[in-house]
Parts: C-alpha cells; sequence; structure tokens
C-alpha cells in the first residue's frame, strides 16, 4: 500500500475535512445565528486558505498520492482510512474549499429561516465533499459518497422553492439507486482483489473482461446519474431550480463534479479494458447530452433550469473528454471541470442575487433589469460569455482542449472526425440559449415589468462574485499553471491505460465471466 | 521674367526666328557628332535620327492621345455625378 | 442460584406487579416502580454476564452467549420502559397487570436464548407468546379504532399455527435422532440431509423462530399487530423477541450446514421474499407504525441473508445488525411514542411539521429512518455492507444485488417519512410533543449509539464474533 | 563608427508625431522643422555604418527592423529629405493632425525601407495605407475627397491582402518570412501574390488608378507628400524583391505609355501630374524589371531624382491651386502676370522631368534606358525614349502654357496674389528646385549613393547630348505645331477604376435588389424556419424531458409503487383465515419445492 502513498509530516488534509465538522459541533452549542454565520465563515475560509498550502507544497513530478495519510479503521475487513491527492483530484479539493465561504456568504441574506441548521447542513457537506475528493479507501469513498445525500437533501427540502419535495426526493432517490450497485461494484472487487478496499490496489488488475463490463455498468450508473449524462440528468434540472442559491452552487460546482471524477479515477484505472469496450456509447451519450441540453436549455424560461439544462451540455464535453482516452481530451476534461464549476456556481449565483430582488427566477419578470443593475449585469455578462466558452475566458480553454481532443481521437482512429463535428452544434446551441438569457436580462422587450426599486448589487455581493471572475480570467488566459498541476497524473493515467489494455485483451478476450 | 514673356509677346516673329534657329543648330550639331556610341543601327545610320524620332515620337503620341480621347473615353465632367 | 438471577429478577418482579396489580396504585407510583424493577435487571444481568453453567438437566445453558443477549433483552426493555412513559396507550386500570405480563414475556425471552432442548426452547417460546398475546389486545380502547382485539386474536390464532408447525417439526426430529437436546440432534442430523423427514423437520422447527421474527412466509401478522397494538407494545414486540429469536436461530442453524445446498437454496428464497415482500408492501402504506413492520419485515430478511453464510463471521454480522436493527427501531419508536402522547396511531401525515414542533425528536427519527435505509455512515450501512460482503465471499451474488435493489426501493418510504418530518411546513393540527429531558437524553443516546456503531463498527464486531465463537 | 545601438528613425517621427498635439503656439513650427530634421540626420548617421539592426523575436519569428544596406540607404536619405521639404512646404498648415498623419506616413515608408522581413514590411504598409488616407480625408474643401479616400483604403487594404496571403503563404511553403529577392524561375502563386501587393502600391497598370483619383483629392500639402512615398517605397520593394521579374519591363513600358497618354489629355493638374508619376515610375518599374546593376542603379536614381522634381511639380501646382481655387486647366491660363515665381518653379520641375541636361532627370532617366540597351531591350528603349519626349511635351510645355499662358479663362480676381503665399512654401520650392538643379549638374552627389557603386556611367558626352537636345528641339517643334490639339478639355476621361467607381453602382443596385430582396427573404426564412423552428425543437426536447424521459422514471417509480400496493392489497388483507391459509400454501410450496428439486 505504502508504495503509492508519499506521507506528509502534518495532517492537512485530515484537518481540511474534519475542521468543518468541528464547526458544526461548535454551532450545535451555539444559539445566535449571527455568530453562527461568523464560525461558518470562519471555518470554511481557514479551511479555503489551508487548502492553498496543497497547491504550494504539490510536488508536480511524482504520481503519488500525496500529502497521504492512513490509519486503520474497521480492521477486521481491512477497512482504512486512507487519504491522499494526486493530480487528479487536487484542483477540485482546492475547488471546494475554495467555493464554500463564497456559499455562506451568499446564504447571508437569503436564507431566514433556521439558519443555524441550514449552516450546518453546509459544514457536514463541506466534510464530505473534501473527503469524497481525497478519500483512497473505496468504503471511506462510499461512505462519504452516501453521507453527502442527507445534508443536500435537506437543503433542498427544507430550504428550497415551491416544488422542493418533488426535487429533494427525487435527487436522493435518484442518486441513492445509481450508487447502490456502485456497492456491489465495490465489494466484487474486494473480494477479487485479496480482500482490500485500497484503491491504488485495484487499479491496472487483469480482470475478466466480462466481469469488468459489468463492473463498469455499475460504475457507470452511480457516476452518470451523479454527472449527469443524458438521459439520466432528469433529476438536475429539478434539484436545481428548487435549491436555494448556496444548494444549487455546490450542486453544480461541486456534487456533479463528483460524477466525472469517480469516472477518471475508478473507470478508467480499474476496468480499462471495460472502458475501450464501452468507450463509443459513452462518447455518443456524451454528444447526445451536449446537443440535447442544448435544445432543452434553449426553451426554458426558468433562469435556474436553464442553467441546469446547460449543466447537462457541459458536463457532456467533460465525459466527452475523458472518453476519448487521450491526453488534451482528459486534462481538457479536468480543466473543464473546474471552469464549470467557477461558470456555472457564479451564474447560480448570479440568479440567486436577482432572485433576491425580484422574488421570480422567471426570465421575464427579471426582462431589463439591466438597466437598474449595471454591475450586476457586467458580471452576468462575463459569466454568461465564460459559459458559452468565449474565448479569452475559462470555458474556452477546456472546451477547445477537449474538441481538439477528439479530433486527434477520430483522427488517429483514421476516419472523419464524426465525433468533433457532432459536438459543434452543441457550442451553437450554447451561445443561443446564454445570448438569449442576457439579451433578455440586460435589455428585455417592450413590455418589461416595472424594476425601477431595484438596488444593483452590494459590495458583499461584489466580493463575492469578483473572485469568480478573477479565475474566469486567469484560467482563460493562462491555464498553464493548472494544467501542470495535472499533467503527471494524467500522463501516467494513459501510460497505464494504453500499457494494461492490450496486455489483458490479449490474455482475457476469450476469457469467459 | 514677365518682362521677358511680354517682350517675346510682343515680338513673335522674333521669338519664332531664335526657335526655329536653335532648331536648325541642334540638326547641324547633331550631324557633326559621332554616332558610333549608337546602340541600334537606325541610330547609326540615320542622320539626325533622333529629331526625326522626336518628331514621330510626339505625332504619334498627340494624335492617339485625340483618336482615344475621341474614341469614348472622354466623359462628361460629373460623369460620376459628384 | 446465582446463574439464574436475572430471571429469578423478572419473576420477582412479576410478583411483585402482580400485588400493585391488587391494589390502585397511581400513575406515577406504577411508573417508579417498574422503571425500578427494569434498571434493577438491567443492572444484574450486567453482573451476570460472565456467569457459566448448566440448570434443569442440561437444558438450560448459561454462557456469555446467552448472557450477552439477556443484557440486550434486558437494556432494550429497559430503553422501551423509559420511552413509553406513563403508556398512554393502555387504561389506567390495567396498566399494573400489563406490566406484569410484560415481564412475563420477559421471561420467556430470557429463558429462551439459554435453552438449548428442544422441550426448553418450546415452553420459554411459549411462555413468550402468551404474555404478548395478552398484551396485544390490552390497548386502550378509544373509539377511533378496534382493531387492538381482532390483532390480539390474530396474533393469537397465527402463533397457535406458528407453535402447531414447530411442534410438529420437533416431534420429527426427536423421532429421527432420538434426542431433544440440540448437542445431541446437530451431530446426527448431518447425515441425514438426504432424508426429506429431517429437511421437513428443520424447516418446520425453524418456523416458530421465522413467525418470532417476522419472516417470510410467516410475517402476515406483522403489519396488523404493529398498527394494532398499542405503541408501547409495538416497540416492545418490535425489537426485544426478534433478540431473541435470532440468538436461537443462531444456535438451530447450526443444525444446517453448507452441505444441505437445498435447505440453504430455500432459506435465502424466504430471505430475499421477505426483503422484497417487506419493502414493495410498505411504500402503500399510510401508518407509520405499519410501515416500520413491513420495513421489520424485510431487515428480518436482511438478517436471515447474514446467517446464511454459515461462518462465524456471518453470525456475529448477523448479531451485529440485529443489535443495530434494534438500535434503529427502538429510535423510530422512541419518536412514535413521543409525538403520540395521547396513545393513538401516528398516521403519515401527522409527521408534517415535526421538525418544528421537536427539532431534536425530528432529526432522532431521521437519523433513524436513514439509518433503516442504509446510509452511511450509520448502523443500518455499516450492517448491511458487512452481510453484503460476507454474502460476497461466499459467492451470492445474485442474492446480493437483489439485496443492493431492496435498499434502493426500501429508500422511497422511510424518505417519505422523513420528507414529511421536514420538508412540509404546514401542521393543520399540532398534536403536543412530549419531549422531556428523558425522552432527549435517550434520544441522543441512540443516536450516539447508531452513529458509533456505523463509524467504529470493530469493537462489536469482535464481541459478537467472541461471543459467538465460544458458543457454536 | 559602429552604431550598436539602433534607433529607429521611425521611432523619431512617431513620437515626435504623437507629442505634436501638445505642442504650442511658437514652439510649433521650430518643432515641426526640428523633428523631419532629426529623422533626416538620424537616416544619414545610419547610412554610414550599413548593416542588420533591430532584431526582435516575436513568437517564432525573427524580425528585423533595421536593414541597412546599399538600396535601403538611397531611399531612405530620398525619404528623409522629402520630410523636411514636405513639412516645410505645410508648415503654415494649422491643422497639426494633417501633419500628425504626414509624419507616420513617413515613418511608415522608411520603416517599410529599412524591414528585412514581410511581417514588419506589413506592419509598416498598413501604417502607410491608413495614415496617408486621412491626408485625403482632410481636404474638406472637396466633397468628393471623403470618397476618395475611401476608394484609396479599400484599394490599399486589398493591396495589403494580397502582401499578406502571398507572404503567409510563402511562410507555408519555405518557412521564411524573410523579406529578399523573390525566386523569379520557380515562382509560386505566393510569388505573384506578393508581386500584385507591391505593385498594387507602385501603381503598376492595371492597379494604378488609384492614384490620379487620389492624390488630385488630397489636400494641398498632402498631395506633395503622397506624390513621394507611396509609389517610391514600393518601387524600392518591388527592386527588393522583384527585381529581374521580365513582365515588370513589359508593365512598366506599358505605365510609362499609357500614363503620358493620359497626361496628354487631363484637365485637372494634380491628375496630369498623377498621371505623369505613373509614367515616370514605369521607367523605375521597367527598369527594376530589367534588374541589371545598371538598371537598378537607374531606378534608384530616378526615383531619388523624381520625388524631388515631382515634389517641385506637386508644390507648384499646390501654389497655383493655393492662390486661384482652381485646378482644372480648362478654368486657367495665362496666369504668368500673377505667378511669375512659379511659373518659374514649374518650369524647373518641367525640365527636370523632361530629362534637360543639366537637370535632374537627364542623369537619372538616361540611365534606365542605356540599360535597356545594354540588356538588349530595344524596343522598350525606344518606346521610353518616345515617352520621354512626351513627358517633356506634357509637364515642359503643356502644363506650363496651360496654366500660365494663353487666355486667363477665369476671372481671377479674387486669386491671391503671389506675395500672400506662405514664406515656406517658397522656401521649399527653392529647395527643391536648387536640388533638382544641382544633382543634374552636379551628378555624383546622386551616383555616389546608388546601390551598384562598381558600375560606372557617364551622362554628359556628346552623343547623349545631341541625342537629349534634338528629341527636345523636335517636341518643341512639334507642339509648336499642333498645340490645339492638346488643349485642355473638360472631362472625365474613363479608367480602370471605372470599374469600381461605375461598378460601384452596378453592385449598388444589385444590393439594393436582388440581394436586398434575398436578404429580406433570408431573414425571413431565418425567422420562420431557423428561429422558429429551432424554437420548436428546443420546445419538444423540453417538453420530451418531461413528460418522456422523466415520465418514464417517475413512471417506474411510481410502477414499483403500484406494485407494492398490488402485493399489499393481495396478500395482506388483514383477514386472518386468509392469511394462515397463504402461510400454509407458502409453506406447502416450499416443502413441494424441495421434495420435487
Amino acid at each position: 500500500m505504502d508504495q503509492h502513498l508519499v506521507f506528509s509530516s502534518f495532517p492537512i488534509l485530515s484537518t481540511l475535512i474534519f475542521l468543518p465538522l468541528v464547526a458544526a459541533l461548535i454551532m450545535l452549542f451555539v444559539n445566535s445565528e449571527r455568530y453562527c454565520k461568523y464560525i461558518s465563515l470562519c471555518f470554511t475560509s481557514v479551511v479555503a486558505v489551508l487548502s492553498l498550502v496543497l497547491i504550494v507544497g504539490f510536488d508536480t513530478e511524482t504520481t503519488k498520492f500525496q500529502f497521504a495519510e492512513k490509519a486503520v479503521w474497521i480492521s477486521s475487513l481491512d477497512i482504512n482510512y486512507v487519504v491522499g491527492i494526486d493530480g487528479i483530484s487536487i484542483l477540485l479539493v482546492v475547488m471546494t474549499a475554495l467555493i464554500m465561504p463564497f456559499c455562506i456568504l451568499a446564504s447571508w441574506s437569503y436564507i431566514k429561516l433556521r439558519v443555524k441548521a441550514f449552516l450546518i447542513c453546509l459544514m457536514v457537506m463541506e466534510t464530505a465533499m473534501i473527503g469524497v475528493f481525497v478519500a483512497l479507501d473505496f468504503i471511506l469513498f462510499y461512505v462519504l459518497w452516501e453521507a453527502m445525500l442527507i445534508p443536500m437533501y435537506l437543503i433542498i427540502g427544507i430550504w428550497g422553492g415551491p416544488r422542493k419535495i418533488y426535487a429533494s426526493v427525487k435527487f436522493f432517490l435518484y442518486t441513492l439507486a445509481g450508487s447502490i450497485l456502485l456497492l456491489v461494484a465495490i465489494i466484487w472487487l474486494y473480494w477479487q482483489n485479496e480482500y482490500s478496499f485500497f484503491i491504488p490496489d485495484m487499479m491496472w488488475h487483469h480482470y475478466a473482461l466480462g466481469s469488468q463490463i459489468l463492473v463498469f455498468i455499475a460504475f457507470f450508473l452511480a457516476f452518470a446519474i451523479k454527472v449527469p449524462m443524458f438521459p439520466f440528468h432528469t433529476w438536475l434540472p429539478a434539484a436545481h431550480v428548487e435549491a436555494p442559491t448556496a444548494g444549487s452552487v455546490i450542486l453544480a460546482s461541486i456534487l456533479l463534479k463528483m460524477g466525472t471524477y469517480g469516472f477518471l479515477r475508478f473507470a478508467l484505472p480499474i476496468v480499462p479494458d471495460a472502458t475501450y469496450q464501452l468507450m463509443p456509447f459513452v462518447l455518443w451519450l456524451s454528444i447526445a447530452g451536449i446537443i440535447y441540453g442544448g435544445f432543452t436549455a434553449l426553451a426554458q424560461n426558468d433562469m435556474k433550469k436553464l442553467i441546469a439544462y446547460s449543466s447537462v451540455g457541459h458536463m457532456g464535453f467533460v465525459t466527452l473528454g475523458i472518453f476519448i482516452l487521450n491526453k488534451q481530451g482528459i486534462e481538457g476534461a479536468i480543466l473543464q471541470m473546474i471552469n464549470h464549476g467557477v461558470t456555472t456556481g457564479a451564474l447560480f449565483l448570479c440568479v440567486g442575487m436577482i432572485y433576491e430582488r425580484t422574488h421570480s427566477r422567471e426570465l421575464s419578470m427579471a426582462a431589463g433589469v439591466g438597466k437598474y443593475m449595471p454591475i450586476f449585469v457586467t458580471f452576468l455578462t462575463f459569466f454568461s460569455l465564460a459559459s458559452l466558452g468565449f474565448p479569452g475566458t475559462n470555458s474556452f480553454v477546456g472546451e477547445f482542449m477537449i474538441l481538439a481532443g477528439t479530433f486527434q481521437f477520430d483522427i488517429e482512429a483514421g476516419r472523419f472526425p464524426w465525433l468533433a463535428l457532432a459536438a459543434i452544434p452543441g457550442a451553437l446551441l450554447a451561445a443561443a440559449y446564454m445570448l438569449r438569457m442576457l439579451q433578455r436580462i440586460i435589455w428585455g422587450g417592450v413590455d418589461n415589468p416595472d424594476q425601477s426599486w431595484i438596488k444593483d448589487i452590494n459590495a458583499r455581493e461584489i466580493v463575492i462574485l469578483a473572485p469568480f471572475l478573477f479565475f474566469v480570467l486567469w484560467i482563460g488566459l493562462s491555464p498553464g499553471p493548472f494544467l501542470d498541476l495535472i499533467d503527471a497524473s494524467v500522463t501516467d493515467l494513459l501510460q497505464n491505460l494504453t500499457m494494461h489494455r492490450t496486455h489483458s485483451l490479449s490474455l482475457n478476450l476469450m476469457a469467459p465471466y | 521674367m514677365k518682362q521677358l514673356i511680354d517682350f517675346f509677346k510682343d515680338h513673335p516673329t522674333l521669338a519664332r526666328l531664335i526657335f526655329f534657329g536653335t532648331i536648325g543648330g541642334v540638326v547641324i550639331w547633331s550631324l557633326t557628332t559621332d554616332t558610333s556610341h549608337g546602340h541600334s543601327w537606325v541610330e547609326k545610320h540615320i542622320p539626325a535620327f533622333w529629331s526625326i524620332f522626336g518628331f514621330i515620337s510626339c505625332l504619334v503620341l498627340i494624335f492617339f492621345a485625340r483618336w482615344f480621347s475621341d474614341s469614348g473615353i472622354r466623359k462628361g465632367d460629373d460623369y460620376y455625378g459628384d | 442460584m446465582l446463574l439464574f438471577l436475572p430471571e429469578l429478577i423478572i419473576l420477582i418482579s412479576a410478583l411483585i406487579l402482580f400485588l400493585v396489580s391488587l391494589g390502585t396504585p397511581s400513575e406515577k407510583t406504577l411508573r417508579n416502580i417498574v422503571l425500578c424493577l427494569t434498571g434493577l435487571l438491567l443492572l444484574v444481568t450486567l453482573t451476570c454476564i460472565n456467569n457459566k453453567g448448566t440448570l434443569f438437566f442440561a437444558a438450560y445453558q448459561i454462557d456469555l452467549y446467552s448472557q450477552l443477549f439477556k443484557l440486550l433483552i434486558a437494556a432494550a426493555t429497559f430503553i422501551v420502559i423509559v420511552f413509553s412513559g406513563n403508556t398512554p396507550g393502555i387504561g389506567q386500570r390495567i396498566r399494573a397487570e400489563y406490566y406484569m405480563f410484560l415481564f412475563t414475556g420477559l421471561l420467556g425471552l430470557m429463558m429462551l436464548v439459554s435453552s438449548v432442548e428442544l422441550l426448553a426452547i418450546f415452553i420459554s417460546l411459549e411462555l413468550s407468546s402468551f404474555a404478548l398475546y395478552i398484551m396485544v389486545p390490552m390497548r386502550q380502547s378509544s373509539g377511533a379504532h378496534d382493531y387492538h382485539l381482532e390483532s390480539g386474536i390474530k396474533y393469537l390464532l397465527f402463533g397457535v399455527m406458528a407453535t402447531g408447525f414447530m411442534l410438529f417439526g420437533m416431534s420429527y426430529l426427536f423421532g429421527l435422532t432420538g434426542s431433544t437436546y440440540l448437542k445431541d440432534i446437530i451431530p446426527s442430523i448431518s447425515y441425514l440431509y438426504n432424508q426429506p423427514a429431517a429437511v421437513t423437520g428443520i424447516i418446520m422447527v425453524m418456523a416458530g423462530f421465522f413467525y418470532k421474527l417476522g419472516l417470510f412466509p410467516f410475517h402476515f401478522w406483522v403489519p396488523d399487530i404493529y398498527e394494532g397494538a398499542a405503541n408501547e407494545t409495538t416497540s416492545f414486540v418490535a425489537a426485544i423477541p426478534k433478540l431473541a429469536a435470532v440468538a436461537l436461530l443462531i444456535r438451530l442453524l447450526a443444525m444446517v450446514s453448507v452441505d444441505g445446498q437445498i435447505l440453504v437454496n430455500l432459506l435465502l428464497l424466504c430471505s430475499i421474499c421477505s426483503m422484497f415482500y417487506g419493502n414493495l408492501s410498505a411504500l402503500a402504506q399510510k401508518d407509520v407504525k405499519r410501515i416500520l413492520g413491513y420495513s421489520g419485515i424485510s431487515h428480518a430478511g436482511f438478517i436471515l441473508f447474514g446467517l446464511l453464510t454459515f461462518n462465524l463471521e456471518g453470525y456475529s454480522n448477523a448479531l451485529y445488525y440485529t443489535i443495530g436493527y434494534a438500535a434503529m427501531t427502538l429510535t423510530c419508536f422512541l419518536t412514535i411514542c413521543a409525538a403520540t402522547p395521547n396513545g393513538n396511531n401516528l398516521k403519515l401525515e401527522d409527521l408534517k411539521g415535526l421538525h418544528g414542533r421537536s427539532p431534536l425528536l425530528a432529526l432522532t427519527f431521521a437519523l433513524g429512518l436513514f439509518s433503516l435505509a442504509g446510509i452511511p455512515p450509520f448502523v443500518g450501512f455499516t450492517g448491511k455492507l458487512m452481510i453484503l460482503i460476507n454474502a460476497f465471499k461466499q459467492g451470492y451474488v445474485v442474492p446480493v444485488i437483489l439485496a443492493a435493489l431492496n435498499t434502493a426501493i426500501a429508500i422511497y418510504y422511510y424518505l417519505s417519512m422523513v420528507r414529511l418530518a421536514y420538508c412540509s411546513d404546514d401542521s393543520k393540527e399540532s398534536v403536543m410533543v412530549s419531549d422531556g429531558w428523558s425522552n432527549k437524553s435517550l434520544a441522543l443516546l441512540l443516536v450516539l449509539f447508531i452513529i458509533t456503531m456505523g463509524i467504529f463498527p470493530t469493537w462489536f464486531l469482535d464481541m459478537a464474533a467472541t461471543v459467538i465463537g465460544a458458543t457454536v | 563608427m559602429a552604431t550598436d545601438c539602433f534607433f529607429h528613425p521611425s521611432l523619431i517621427l512617431i513620437a515626435g508625431a504623437l507629442v505634436l498635439p501638445l505642442i504650442r503656439g511658437p514652439f510649433l513650427k521650430p518643432y515641426l522643422f526640428l523633428i523631419p530634421l532629426l529623422t533626416f540626420g538620424q537616416v544619414v548617421y545610419l547610412s554610414f555604418s550599413p548593416g542588420i539592426y533591430g532584431q526582435v523575436s516575436f513568437m517564432e519569428w525573427s524580425l528585423t527592423f533595421g536593414r541597412i544596406d546599399n538600396l535601403s540607404i538611397i531611399f531612405s536619405i530620398i525619404m528623409g529629405l522629402m520630410a523636411i521639404i514636405g513639412t516645410l512646404y505645410g508648415l503654415h498648415v494649422k491643422n497639426c493632425w494633417q501633419h500628425f498623419a504626414a509624419w507616420f506616413y513617413v515613418a511608415g515608408s522608411i520603416g517599410a525601407i529599412y524591414s528585412g522581413d514581410y511581417l514588419s514590411l506589413f506592419l509598416f504598409w498598413e501604417i502607410m495605407a491608413f495614415s496617408s488616407t486621412f491626408l485625403i480625408w482632410f481636404n474638406r474643401k472637396d466633397t468628393d475627397s471623403q470618397a476618395a479616400g475611401f476608394r484609396y483604403l479599400l484599394v490599399h487594404t486589398f493591396g495589403g491582402l494580397l502582401l499578406l496571403m502571398g507572404f503567409v503563404l510563402r511562410y507555408q511553403a519555405t518557412g521564411s518570412i524573410e523579406f529578399n529577392l523573390l525566386d523569379y524561375e520557380n515562382a509560386q502563386i505566393y510569388t505573384w501574390l506578393i508581386m500584385s501587393g507591391l505593385m498594387l502600391n507602385a501603381a503598376v497598370i492595371p492597379l494604378h488608378s488609384w492614384l490620379p483619383d487620389a492624390y488630385s483629392k488630397a489636400t494641398i500639402t498632402g498631395s506633395v507628400f503622397m506624390c513621394a512615398f507611396t509609389t517610391k517605397t514600393a518601387v524600392y520593394t518591388l527592386a527588393r524583391s522583384c527585381a529581374g521579374f521580365d513582365i515588370l519591363i513589359y508593365l512598366g513600358v506599358g505605365m510609362a505609355v499609357i500614363g503620358i497618354i493620359y497626361a496628354l489629355l487631363e484637365n485637372d493638374i494634380r491628375r496630369l501630374l498623377g498621371w505623369e508619376i505613373i509614367s515616370q515610375v514605369g521607367y523605375m518599374v521597367a527598369g527594376v524589371g530589367i534588374g541589371s546593376a545598371l538598371a537598378i542603379n537607374g531606378a534608384a536614381a530616378h526615383a531619388f531624382a523624381h520625388i524631388l522634381y515631382k515634389g517641385l511639380l506637386f508644390m507648384g501646382a499646390g501654389a497655383v491651386i493655393y492662390c486661384t481655387g482652381r485646378s482644372k486647366l480648362s478654368e486657367l491660363g495665362g496666369l504668368h502676370t500673377n505667378l511669375p515665381i512659379i511659373l518659374v518653379f514649374m518650369v524647373i520641375g518641367g525640365i527636370s522631368v523632361s530629362a534637360f541636361p543639366f537637370f535632374s532627370g537627364f542623369v537619372s532617366k538616361s540611365m534606365i534606358i542605356a540599360a535597356s540597351f545594354k540588356a538588349h531591350f530595344n524596343s522598350v528603349a525606344f518606346l521610353l525614349t518616345m515617352v520621354s519626349a512626351g513627358t517633356f511635351l506634357v509637364a515642359g510645355l503643356r502644363l506650363p502654357a496651360l496654366i500660365f499662358f494663353g487666355e486667363q479663362k477665369s476671372d481671377f480676381t479674387d486669386a491671391l496674389p503671389e506675395s500672400k503665399i506662405p514664406w515656406n512654401m517658397l522656401l521649399a520650392m527653392t529647395i527643391a528646385s536648387l536640388l533638382c538643379f544641382a544633382i543634374g549638374t552636379y551628378y555624383p552627389i546622386l551616383y555616389s549613393l546608388l546601390p551598384y557603386q562598381d558600375i560606372s556611367y557617364q551622362p554628359y558626352n556628346q552623343y547623349h547630348l545631341s541625342e537629349t537636345l534634338q528629341i527636345l528641339a523636335f517636341t518643341a517643334l512639334a507642339f509648336f505645331l499642333f498645340h490645339k490639339k492638346l488643349t485642355a478639355v473638360a472631362g472625365t476621361y474613363l479608367d480602370i477604376d471605372w470599374l469600381y467607381r461605375k461598378g460601384g453602382t452596378i453592385f449598388q443596385w444589385l444590393a439594393e435588389h436582388p440581394v436586398q430582396w434575398f436578404d429580406t427573404l433570408w431573414g425571413k426564412v431565418y425567422r420562420v424556419v431557423g428561429l422558429y423552428s429551432l424554437m420548436t425543437t428546443a420546445k419538444f426536447w423540453s417538453w420530451f424531458d418531461w413528460h418522456g424521459i422523466d415520465g418514464l422514471i417517475d413512471g417506474s417509480a411510481r410502477g414499483v409503487k403500484q406494485f407494492g400496493t398490488v402485493i399489499a392489497k393481495a396478500l395482506q388483507r388483514g383477514q386472518i383465515q386468509y392469511t394462515i391459509s397463504f402461510t400454509i400454501t407458502f409453506v406447502a410450496l416450499i416443502l413441494l419445492a424441495f421434495i420435487w428439486l
């Protein structure tokens, strides 16, 4: 086990995981809602700052898991508390840590009822989310993966919109149903690997192709629902629309990434042959998702729904990038995961700000607020352009890398680049629905509702949005530093993938399962 | 200068005399020139070749230009409709 | 004498309560007496935990295994007594008698876990059953429903039928092996697997325990009795007899080894059917107790599934799961009892807005339900995980997948209860919730227990393994 | 004399131009004088130390901003000189933006001459095009100047695009952006593209017609700048990259002939001079086409001389227009009494261009003709000689005759007297005249600057003098005999620009009628088919999402629930007789299953 890990002298990952939990415990005994807000803000900020230590101390040369920690958990089953990060997870961990303080700030005045409980839910969420990205023991992963559902369920169910019950139950059932088979797959892998749940141990084994395909299907159901990939996406619009702003941001920015993270971390290394076998289906589903998401987003009048469907399209790009299995594609996909987190998170924050003022998410109600909210629409414009992949913004870099990778994939396979061409209408549709929304919000039509009473965003809200804009432009103009972090791990992943593919195919293609 | 021009204007015969005298002088001088430096056969063998050439050139240019102008190339002043 | 001390205490308690029932004790006096007696019982079982020995011509075995179960039974009873408060579901007049029968039933269950001989098993089982037959209809009639009498009859008839099966099976076993002692039966029966009579005998003996545990196909009484009996009685029935039944089932399953593949398959079928039956039927229910009844059926299926691996790990997992199940069920019933101070049944819509009326109870209820649903990091998840892992090791791939599917189905009705407790704000009639300090602290204790057991299962598993290893 | 520290003279002009708007009052004129002088000084200073300077690497390319060799030295010096004269001529102009544009224009020209690669060449090329456009636009007096400016800009943008395409293609093919002699033997499409781009600026036929059009519309001072820089810079670039391209000889001769024919007809002074530029540049282009050392020397020398005398002529013409407000020959005439000094300058310019002995044209033009004889292009030589006769006919005789002699065709009472002409204009013309004379007389000044120093050429020999004098004399004779044929007739003379001027109206008609119709139709189609169907498709998928996919999933969930209800209802009837019977049935089934299995 230890050959995969680089231990650190200070248990920084555990600190990141458990600090929010400590905050939640402290808040249990604090009665003042105001103090609760400050406590949670304070703790999440500390976590955010601490997460930057990971970036500073990250070794971009090694492909091992860094900042690792290990402790025995359930000895009889060899379940351990093992955590560590590599190039694939580091950006996600840092993004999670950085976004949380803004979620709390965004809820500062949005949440009026039972603030303390809300904040506790957020804290528990943070623990689980960071934990999912750093867990190296499959049971630990699964526990945190599922445990996340409860606070998220409560966030949507208690503080959500009018159809919150439907949305929250749907969210819960959908994602849980997806992951049930994941558990079976985990146990199967445990059984196959001499009773070890250690994730790196499970990778690059030459399981029989038939079993690999079954495991892949289990993985796929769990992760595709989480991503969400077409046609497993219908929980997303419901959940997004009803969730409070912070919930939407967490859903869009972090929870969706867990699906794609799962593909990268588990599906590719553990069942490489099945990945190669089933790759075409996943790719075409991704394409379908890109186009389908674009079309449905275009038809929405509810801003949150629009952004939710756009997420389906954007995440389609990410899965496309992952499953073309080349370097550009995967690096683009990882970058796009971050990009989507930043831009879509910011867009949800923007919609939340409108909602706080007009108490409606309808486009028609928000039509023409640009006149009264110039600062706000400036931000909104940037984020919308970023979302549609305008050159110079972060999504452009990611989508470009993915499309370039797709072209390369087609060309290397020696055929006409159908796949890449098929993805392009999605990019056009993205421009269509984003600009449609932007046009409505900024100018509206002739029959705009009277909005002269609306005030532009205040300093707190600017403080929330500005860092997002900073990252939009930073990644858009100079993605190099981000790519450096992930490069070694992705290269290693692909090397292993090609190496183990040839072996196992020749050995196991005929093996019965 | 003005006076000089007016003087010649008043004495056109004198002006003409000087003009043709100069031309005659140039032609006569040309007959004395060594044409062996000429580039082509015509220069070497036709006396006062460049005089003839110059005169014919001018005629060609002038009449071609006139013909060209009258052939329809000349349009009204506001042809392009200022 | 010391070996029999816990049972003796119960006997004495029952006598005391009989004497009390002759007078007209005040509500408070009676409650204090009962609390004292149960507390005493708990203490005594705790001190007797290391007793070892046999009684009644070796028909009654006292070892760590039995003492542990006795401790669990005593603890669960204590919890039920505490949270049932002044038992509003039972008429003031007959409350003392009710407690007397409760202790009698308890005596039967305590004896059951120690019995290693067929007749002793039969007697203790009947003792516990008869007490419960009487307890079920002892509900205070409130006019709104008269199910309690009907369900009492149902319980009785059903129990009699199950007992009939069991007696029949016992006679088979005795006929085949010539002994009523388990320690004699088990070695001799292993040569007789090809004889239908032996298998029939085993199955029929097990029927009695299936009945106690509420396993398919002896489960039909469960929802009706859960719904019909008083909340306190249901809490008792839901948790405590199951502990005893599992204890005996583990002893009995030693009769069935893996060699009896057909028998195993049949049991597996029962277990899977229980899960599906329980979970699917629960989807359609409106009464919380009834839902929990159905959920109990499916959980019983899970416990059996754990037992069917026939190894030490499987038994200890099943034991772990049973303890966890008892804790989770009690957590839920605590909420039910607290939320119905008038002793009525709890309808689903009564849960509306619970989080506003009593945040702590709502949280307890939600966590208990999530745990039952098998969401990490609670004991329900860990227990299921252990059982599934172990089953996988035995190669039960398809049953594992079916069990996993069941988890997904079950989520819905658990979640719908949480949903009502949390997500609906409007509660038309707000029933008062009695959350005194005892309930609050008990709730916290149970939640902590569920979480601790879920996150740190090692100690519990080791203990279960040690205990069972010493016996089987 | 090493110049380790290369300072680009264009930077002086650009910096000077940028500071210019801040300069006010009494400092303005000295400043206007100082900057071109500094530039010229820097150019001369650099010419002492040829070499490659100012190499900058930009992305993957290495740019060269300072290639100083024999060819670029002569051109840069005359550009610097002309900058001084031109600025001096325009010193009285109040609008500082004119100077601003002019200086940028000159900076572009010098920059282009110094560039050693296509990328920086293109940069300066475009600076020239854009800044010179402003010199046309600043002419507020002529209403057509705006349109002319746009035409000029469009044509030059087109030329720039040709050049850009050319060198990009060349970069793709060869991987080099070096600006050097192109390979004529293996000419590729990019060779022709580059050549066409350069030719457009040199006003080579058929890409010439922008020149008379634009130069006649520019401001008075602007046209003085324009006549010098664009075409001569282009000649330099052609000499650099297309020397020895045969096709240029024929194009050059064609330019010379057509230019002079139009000049013979033209009515507008500056258009006439513009046509004459085309004619004269034709010599240079032909020289470049011949490509021999003598021919290149000739082209360079002629460019040098040409800038001066043509500048002088434009300055003179500008002075006439300045005073009279008229630019049509048909409206002028008999001005020798009003503007005698201008007459002198114009005549000096005219006889310079006509290659009178002792004037600058004589020492430069003959070099090209001699080169063509030497290269055995005899017909070329004869045609060029013929054009030289025509040049005298036009610039030496027709132009002065029609402006200064004959009848006064208009009333000039409102015209400014000569004394009102600003001193700086006169000074500039004086300097230019003196230089014309100086070069013609002390020709070694010019010859020492020529690119190929090992070629000796002696213009002043008896034969050449006699030849020139004969031609001039008989040209004068012909003019004397046929001057009636050369009177100015008011009118517009059609040219290639008809294609895009008249063609423009056709295009506009096309745009207004069929295209607009199509556009409207397309708009409708877009709205109906595109937008409507797009939104309908979108709405359909949205509907499908809720009712199809979501319905399926919710439906399956509901189905499971329904199934549960059925089970509960069927089996869990709550009646003891049924339940017991069910139990027994199940037990029996299990036992039977066991027995049968």
